[in-house]
């Protein structure tokens, strides 16, 4: 092809789009040492909310505690602990209103406690009793999707829903850093941008999914992505939970006005092993654990309230709290009661199904036959 | 619990006052506009549903009658439109989905069988999720690859789906109007090449059930068992039959999962003999099932193997061989023979 | 084409000189070694495969030996590692991917079904795509939901593709290099309970058959027909039912596409009865092909038809019910009673 | 929840993170008009590089209009023209060397023209005769995918197996802005920017995906979302022969020298229907259309050649060759023989499979049963 250009002259002008600036850092109000930021002063600190705050997270951490030292016991199946990603679910959770529709993955066990799901509901799949422990509805907070992304789509279909409606809403989905890389994650993002749909994408970016660092699952961070696809963007440090909440909140309300979909992310760390199941000491370093351990997010918020006056009488109070509640999740995870099989036929088809029928008959038989014969 | 069926009689589409001649593809659309007026959470999406009315035109003139909320041009993403329909539902509309072509609806099958599928079960029985996934299926239009596969076994063999296919235009207007009214998710078949036959549809019907096989014609000797686009094949070779003295039933199954199995027992124990035929290949086809499950129940009535008439393992191929390769009334004569000789 | 058997018989693995115990997720470690050092255009994909050896430890030392660029940690995306090794397939490359658990492979259903299956098809057959997909199956293990899934008639009713299940240590590290050896793409079933058994494994052992059965106990007066996590059971309960005085035969089918007909008919004429046990539930599970097909074949010698002992047509439940939802030795034992009522 | 802070406070400094600046205009060298623009000249134009983009998208429309009343005199099955697109296909592929192995969608006739595929080869598809009309390795060329996006992944594999090779490449793929959605082409950008590939990522924005405008499929152009992960993102009129081929060999450049995937969006126009099963009158209008039969890719490149002294002689001679390609795809055309099904019994497996062989001999038994009796 001699007569093609030399298209490798270096002298060319750049035809390319011009890149993006640097990465923007994440919002931060309070340091990992508990000193107020100047954005964080120039935002304003809620003692009330940083308190609330803390209560929250001091008892997420006592439930994932519990259910830890259930698991070991054999009381639990499996556990995934949200150890370290306290800030990050409670202070976005609470930044939502109680209608908002959330969608969670599967380790928001903070964002659950938030909305009010109690230990027997939480603990009842984990104990392997159910695929889902509560009433959606109850609380407007989705059960766990344990495919990963997949609930993301789900809510971009329920903000459509919303807007047939009418009304002002957010539909919120939570999602992990690993599970960003699945095509559905891109193709919520895509639809809600394409439409303007109220959905508020929340990624906690634990920096792993499993054994797998952000650094071979992508090149530039979810929030960068998503603006790419239009989305409003965020980037907080997400064990801050006072940045994480104002974040959350600005966020929600660009949503809410009807101005499109947006995206928090939120820069965490998975303190535990993926779940009970995992070894995380094959893939990481004490180093980086040691690094993020001193950027505890209930710490840094305990700093702050103790610098500012809140009374020690006040954290003995949350110690006791989170007592009684270790003592019920105790309690209610060792009285959750198996299901029956016969009982789950009846839960697979809204109408009578021939099949499904038969089965549970012959089902039925079988085990009386055995009942019988043994 | 309560029971789809409004019908007292599962048999064909009896007379009423409101029956007209049209296609195939009109009484869906028909079907549709109904539902859509009945129930304002209808709401419909897909590629190309829109303006266009569907590359088959099934969903023409819906998007100017009831706007662009409730009849929604989707991105070009499969897995997103059963995605978001799944979402829909759970906000308490109805939405039915269309797939443009069979062999585009693979990028959806995680939602649908990790999803749709399981979400009911998965909440104790508690999450309801009205979703419909039209999908016109099957071969026979000369279409280039992708666009004539019959993928029926996949959800069929999918615990918590509902599966049905369609095969005249009175009944698809009853079908697509129960699939619509189920409180189940339905993967709801239309036979692409019998889009444009025409027949009568009774616009008053009621809608149809969605556990009962039709038994369109009564036989003494073989009962062939058919499904959309291959209902038509039986029934002509039925006819041929009779040509040469034999007495051979048809029964169109119209739903997949669940098989009708007290209807096809019937007819296994009056005629002793079987033949089901579909455009799937035969290997785990719907007839496998089939062939299992009435040797199991009627093993000693049966005066020969259940036999199936489907296509080659082989992928689709290219339009120009289709003809060999889908299954017509020469092979299902061919069959019934074999069967006779057992 | 050539016959990837290089085995004269294809019975249980014959003692070599190099032979060891080890556990099933052990010996398929050692295959899966082997054939990295034989060809260095075998290269592993999957979530979590590198430094941790997947969650299972089957690829566990293996990044160490071979490097980063051949033991692949993927992005978090089934479609995408399924499509890249596609890629690297076209390109010379001989790609194993891991599919984490059975519930996460239908994300990647379309490359699979839609690229995988029917590439080589579509090219007239002038494309190979030497792919193995490895997926740990089935339940038994404790598991939350997606974690216990039996899906291989999904992909056996899907032409293009082979489909393999092994069952005990010394055969899976045959049948697992057999599949890498395979220019066909191979989905390879790992029964994930049966991980930690142990068993003699010949490391000299040449590649296992990708078309034979394994008659592992010869019957008289039933067959039991099992693959993956069922022969154990299938075992067990043809143990059980010579206490009760019958001579119950065990096949292992290996595979499941193509299914290995000669044997089956085999033992359908020597006992005229049989019984097909999998966990998949049993509409239109494999079971449903085996009784249709050995029905079809040995009609006048069947004394009972071919039963089938599978799960329900219910999603997988939760761990706590897992044993009433599989299929046991006491379930099998009453197939087998009513096997021989008829 | 009285304590939280009253989040739509309107003075509150806006934490999110700073929106991209405006979308850059498409890289133009030629105006519709014919004439250079200033980054033409500053680029420079070479003549003999456009004579030869001329001659190649002029015998690719030739093609298209043979192909197009084949279908209609009932020769074809279905034909998806390439009218209107020639530029970009030519211009692109143009760009890449002949060893740069590339994974077409279902339009890139022009593109394959170029690569020496012969009409016989490019039709046999629509004449239902095969699934794949050519032979992949013997001109680097992918035989066409037709499920959207698809080849995306394939191409991020093959450029795995490239890196792994050693030695610099290029591996390309072409994607229009309807399969721009499907999670398949995030899931490749993601992958291919994670682990620098020598991807380049070829979108022809046409406008249209059959009825769905852009307006329907996303928010912002397909070039800003490859951005948002981390592609190098050129962003090009796709009807400017001149500037698709300097941008794109810029992008292949900067692949092929290891700095990661790059992704060209050229900006054009389906003229025809999608098929010739569609109707386009459905759903858009003749002054859209009138609007891009105003930028014809061909158009321009003639009047420019024309005022820059290419004699009247070439564009006849020019113009007899054409006319010849009509005969031959005509003739080729027609001479395109069915497959015989018994033939395609061999090609679903590499090796023996028992199944196969027993309906192979199944379907011999019938056909011959059949001649026996008729
Ligand atoms: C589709 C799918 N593939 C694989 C898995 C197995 N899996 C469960 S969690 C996980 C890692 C998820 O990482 P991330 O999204 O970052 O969430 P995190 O666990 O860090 O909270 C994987 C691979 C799954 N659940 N779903
Ligand atoms: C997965 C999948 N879904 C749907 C289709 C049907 N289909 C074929 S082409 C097309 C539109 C594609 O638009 P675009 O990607 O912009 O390419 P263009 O036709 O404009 O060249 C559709 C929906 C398909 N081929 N594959
Ligand atoms: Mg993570
Ligand atoms: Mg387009």
């Amino acid at each position: 092809m001699s007569s093609t250009h030399d298209h490798v002259a270096n002298d060319e002008p750049s035809l390319e789009v011009a890149p993006r600036r640097e990465v923007s850092p994440p919002v931060q109000f309070v340091t990992p040492e508990g000193e107020v930021t100047a954005l964080g002063e120039q935002h304003g600190i809620d003692l009330d909310l940083a308190r609330q705050l803390y209560r929250h997270m001091s008892l997420a951490r006592r439930l994932d505690q519990e259910a830890l030292a259930l698991q070991r016991q054999g009381e639990l199946g499996l556990w995934l602990q949200c150890w370290g990603q306290e800030a990050a679910q409670v202070g976005s959770i609470l930044a939502l209103r109680e209608s908002d529709y959330v969608f969670p993955s599967y380790r928001e066990h903070a964002a659950a406690l938030v909305r009010g799901i109690s230990p027997t509901e939480l603990l009842s799949q984990w104990r392997g009793a159910t695929h889902a422990g509560w009433d959606p509805t109850s609380r407007n907070l989705h059960f766990y999707s344990l495919v990963l992304g997949t609930q993301t789509l789900h809510a971009t279909g329920y903000a459509m829903g919303a807007v047939l409606d009418g009304g002002e809403h957010v539909v919120a989905a939570y999602f992990g850093d690993g599970a960003a890389s699945q095509g559905d994650v891109s193709e919520a993002f895509n639809w809600a941008a394409a439409r303007d749909l109220p959905v508020l994408f929340i990624c906690q970016n634990n920096q792993w999914a499993i054994s797998t660092p952000t650094s071979l699952q992508y090149r530039t961070p979810v929030h960068e992505r998503a603006a790419g696809f239009g989305l409003r963007s965020f980037h907080v440090d997400g064990n801050d939970a006072l940045a994480v909440h104002a974040v959350t909140a600005q966020a929600a309300d660009i949503v809410r006005r009807g101005q499109g979909p947006a995206l928090v992310e939120a820069v965490t760390f998975r303190m535990a092993g993926h779940s009970t199941s995992d070894d995380p000491t094959k893939y990481r370093t004490a180093e980086e654990f040691a690094a993020w351990e001193a950027r505890d997010p209930l710490t840094r918020l305990r700093t702050l309230l103790e610098h500012r006056d809140t009374e020690p009488s006040w954290f003995s109070a949350l110690s006791a709290e989170a007592d009684e509640l270790g003592v019920e999740v105790r309690r209610a995870c060792r009285a959750i009661e198996a299901p029956k099989l016969d009982d789950l036929f009846d839960h697979a088809y809204a109408h009578p199904h021939s099949l499904v029928d038969v089965e549970r008959l012959t089902h039925r038989e079988f085990v009386d036959s055995l009942e019988v014969a043994g | 619990m309560t029971s789809l069926d409004a019908t007292p009689t599962a048999g064909a589409t009896p007379p009423g006052t409101k029956t007209t001649t049209m296609t195939l593809g009109k009484a869906l659309n028909a079907g549709l506009r109904r539902a859509m007026q009945d129930d304002d959470h209808v709401v419909l999406l897909g590629e190309d549903v829109g303006a266009l009315g569907g590359v088959f035109r099934i969903t023409e003139g819906l998007q100017d009658e009831f706007g662009a909320q409730r009849v929604v041009d989707a991105p070009l993403a499969e897995s997103a439109i059963v995605g978001a329909a799944i979402g829909l539902a759970l906000r308490g509309y109805r939405p039915v989905c269309e797939i443009q072509f069979d062999g585009f609806i693979y990028p959806a099958f995680d939602q649908i069988v990790s999803q749709l599928a399981k979400m009911r079960a998965r909440s104790g029985g508690r999450v309801t999720l009205p979703v419909v996934i039209r999908v016109p299926v099957g071969g026979g239009i000369g279409a280039v690859e992708h666009h004539s596969e019959s993928n029926e076994a996949y959800f069929a063999h999918t615990a918590g789906l509902r599966v049905v296919s369609c095969a005249d235009p009175g009944d698809s207007y009853r079908l697509i109007r129960a699939a619509i009214a189920s409180d189940d998710p339905v993967i709801f078949y239309e036979p692409k090449r019998r889009y444009w036959d025409k027949g009568p549809v009774d616009l008053d019907a009621a809608p149809a059930s969605l556990d009962r096989a039709r038994v369109l014609r009564e036989g003494r000797d073989v009962t062939l068992v058919a499904h959309g686009p291959t209902v038509k094949t039986a029934l002509a070779a039925a006819e041929a039959a009779t040509e040469d003295g034999f007495s051979v039933g048809v029964v169109d199954l119209r739903t997949i999962s669940p098989l009708d199995m007290d209807t096809l027992m019937r007819c296994a124990e009056t005629t002793g003999r079987m033949v089901v035929v579909h455009e799937a290949s035969t290997f785990l086809g719907i007839g496998a099932e089939i062939a299992a499950a009435i040797t199991e129940a009627c093993f000693h009535v049966l005066e020969a193997p259940v036999l199936r008439v489907g296509s080659y393992n082989l992928p689709y191929p290219p339009a120009k061989v289709e003809d060999d390769f889908l299954p017509d009334v020469d092979r299902v004569l061919d069959a019934v023979d074999r069967a006779l000789k057992f």
